[in-house]
């Protein structure tokens, strides 16, 4: 691997143009930027808001683990993972994956690879806070999201 | 003496986020930790309530429920993640 | 398909960031949003820009064309696709392609299905103006290009 | 009469981006239409040397060399296209 993944665990926004600036900086043979933004969806307007909640120092190394196995897997420039904790109101964004590389097929393959296995592997719960004040629920792991490994394999 | 730590619903349940407790000589993998702990307290017992679920990391790494505890210094409890 | 996806062909530069709030304003349900950007590359320091030129009124049809195709296979809330034309340096982007989705996969495959098809079917040509002063050479069509066509059928 | 229309390194061959031409009846097919251009001249025979190479769209949309040029009222050639 040619590069050090920037990964941040961070309770603020960001923002992606700066974020692909960094990345893309002074890379001359980069030619292709994938970026995935994961958003707090509104669940038909009955959620107030997402409290993630995450495993310092674990989240990051496993971030960091898959970054470093999707740069194995494909010749990517440079790699950058935010992931927000905290309180996320719908419309906000909650985590980003951006992925450089020469060509377009290792910038997407690396950058849904890296989605896929942080969803399954990174240490991170969200809990449903509803707009009716109840206090919230814990969000269920879904049997799609171990599907979605399946493609790597 | 190993640190425990838990998180969301397996934290909730139990009602700390983390502990240091002394483990018995028989404890010796993943599965022999989840039930000693679920014979602690009806605390435990409702957290650990259906053990499969259960994820756990060793030192900061994922391990399965066969994997020996040996000389772990922070064994951490949490449900399927959800980040993302 | 539930929209009308944004095309534009210019000469000036893009800004990602505008670009995706425009496309997730007032998008409750949208939980992904995925983009590709490609830039010029610098071609080992030979390159000094490229010259693009396009099909005017057929370029825009053809990557609308493309465009509703992917939401018709995949559940898209919305596309844009900018494509840059005129002279581009080393480091500038070239096109935006950015897909929003409720989640992931579809948001992945919707903008990489659009991307592929745009190198394939909508009439732009490049041509390569190089450091020291000689008159472009046009870029060839790539093998691999037809290539990533295979994925989607 | 059809508008013919050039892009690319097709323009710069034949030496136009434009005009207008009166087909004679024989030209029915793309591929008619392509030898009959390459006989017009030595920069149209130059730009069509590789026929296969080329590509034609008729009123905006992509077509085969076996296509039927029927009613088209403008029929653009170009080279395979490398845009994105």
């Amino acid at each position: 691997m040619a590069f050090d993944p920037t990964v941040r665990i961070q309770q603020d926004d960001f923002d992606i143009k700066s974020e692909i600036e960094a990345l893309t900086a002074g890379q001359g043979n980069t030619g292709a930027v994938v970026t995935f933004s994961g958003l707090c969806r509104d669940e038909d307007g009955t959620l107030s808001a997402l409290e993630l909640e995450h495993y310092p120092g674990m989240a990051e190394s496993e971030i960091r683990r898959i970054a470093v196995e999707a740069a194995d897997r494909w010749p990517l420039g440079g790699v950058t993972v935010i992931h927000r904790v905290g309180k996320i109101r719908p419309g906000e964004n909650i985590v980003l994956v951006a992925a450089t590389s020469k060509h377009r097929q290792a910038a997407f393959d690396g950058a849904h690879f890296i989605m896929d296995f942080l969803k399954s592997d990174a240490p991170f719960w969200k809990r449903e806070i509803a707009r009716d004040g109840r206090s919230g629920s814990w969000v269920d792991a879904k049997d799609r999201d171990n599907d979605a490994l399946k493609r790597w394999r | 003496m190993v640190k425990m730590v838990y998180f969301a619903w397996v934290r909730e349940r139990i009602g700390k986020s983390e502990e240091v407790i002394d483990l018995p000589p028989s404890v010796e993998t993943v599965a022999d930790l989840l039930s000693h702990l679920s014979r602690l307290g009806d605390n435990y017992a409702l957290a650990l309530d259906e053990p499969d679920v259960i994820r756990v990391a060793i030192d900061q790494e994922h391990r399965q429920h066969d994997a020996s505890i040996g000389h772990a210094r922070e064994i951490a409890l949490f449900p399927p993640m959800t980040g993302g």
